[in-house]
């Protein structure tokens, strides 16, 4: 399951639901993995512009694989703003076993840095600015780009 | 005709443009200085499936999207 | 810190308290790690016994180690019955950053399996079977043994 | 004197016993055949403290502990 949310994300909210959601589904293990805005960069928040249908895509992928080890993955992420302190994105595995579960949670987390379709801008005195330098480049980008 | 739009902090308005397959569409967009640093880092979609080539052919309704480095999270 | 319940846990409570204890403190990740009883080999439920000593020295440890890195670990764990679906253990890591996080809660999660002072017993038509074949030797077992 | 305690599932009453070091605890322990098996697989602690020898000193109001394997979560 994924869910978006505008602005913040109500964490014990979410994750006392997911929890009640596979009580009763035999998962020996559930690991949420919790992302919180921090105060850096004398930034006032972070905001986020997310393409959902390609999102979608990404994370039917990881259900898929989920289900081929007998675990789930669940998500929920923030659209617009989220200020200080509050949370963006939750992602969480539930599996029979330990192992798996340690292991998807790592791997999930990183990939969707790496490949979901979100973009990030930090909230700074009123102006809403692009997260470049923190910013990753799907796999097989530049292809447009004029051969050097 | 192929509807090419522009995701997250590319502020550029969707373009409709004549293209039989990516690498025309590529010359088109290559024109557009705006658009230079952009292409070098941005991953392609065509009708909401990532694409690892430009040798894709493209028909009447396709859908281009350009999507820019990502920062989930 | 690291608290001992007796009987199952209350997962959402002590999820949602966690996460208000370290609102302000300017972590970016926190990972529970939710260990639940299955149903299998027709149990009823888990019981555990708990040295306390030594495992606070063994948590105490831990919370050096994490401080180090600039992370903060937490744990609850159940004493006595707890049936099945139900909860017997949470593990989590507060880290500002998400690598320390993620590899923080699995090397946490396997040292206490390896090493806490923690005994577990089948519940299984009224008795207590000591979990012998799912139990690890401790490091440095077999001190006071006979050589061969 | 020092205190032999077993914890967890070795059901047996704690034990005071004369002993100078961990080979005294040892050569007294194994003369019980019901503890063979858990000898083999207890890790030890002096005071509350695991250790990796038996050649600890030990001195009157000792505690050792015998720690068979673990399984908690």
């Amino acid at each position: 399951m994924l869910e978006l949310h505008n602005g913040a994300l109500h964490v014990s909210e979410i994750l006392a639901r997911w929890c009640d959601e596979e009580a009763r589904n035999n998962y020996g293990a559930y690991i949420p993995f919790v992302g919180t805005v921090r105060s850096e960069d004398s930034i006032d928040g972070l905001s986020f512009d997310i393409y959902e249908p390609i999102l979608e895509n990404w994370f039917s992928a990881w259900q898929f694989k989920a289900k081929e080890v007998g675990a789930i993955v669940k998500m929920a992420h923030s659209r617009g703003d989220v200020m200080l302190h509050e949370s963006s994105y939750i992602a969480a595995v539930f599996s029979p076993k330990r192992r798996v579960a340690l292991e998807m949670i790592d791997s999930f987390v990183e990939d969707f840095k790496a490949s979901a379709p979100i973009w990030k801008y930090d909230l700074k005195g009123g102006n809403r600015i692009y997260a470049a330098d923190r910013s990753t480049p799907i796999k097989n980008s530049g292809l447009l780009g004029k051969k050097s | 005709m192929v509807q090419v739009e522009f995701l997250g902090p590319i502020s550029k308005e969707p373009m409709q443009l004549e293209a039989s397959s990516l690498h025309d569409v590529a010359k088109v967009l290559n024109e557009d200085s705006e658009l230079k640093t952009w292409l070098e880092s941005a991953a392609v979609a065509v009708n909401d499936t990532l694409v690892s080539s430009l040798d894709v052919a493209l028909k009447d309704g396709d859908k281009v999207s350009l999507l820019p480095p990502v920062c989930g999270g």
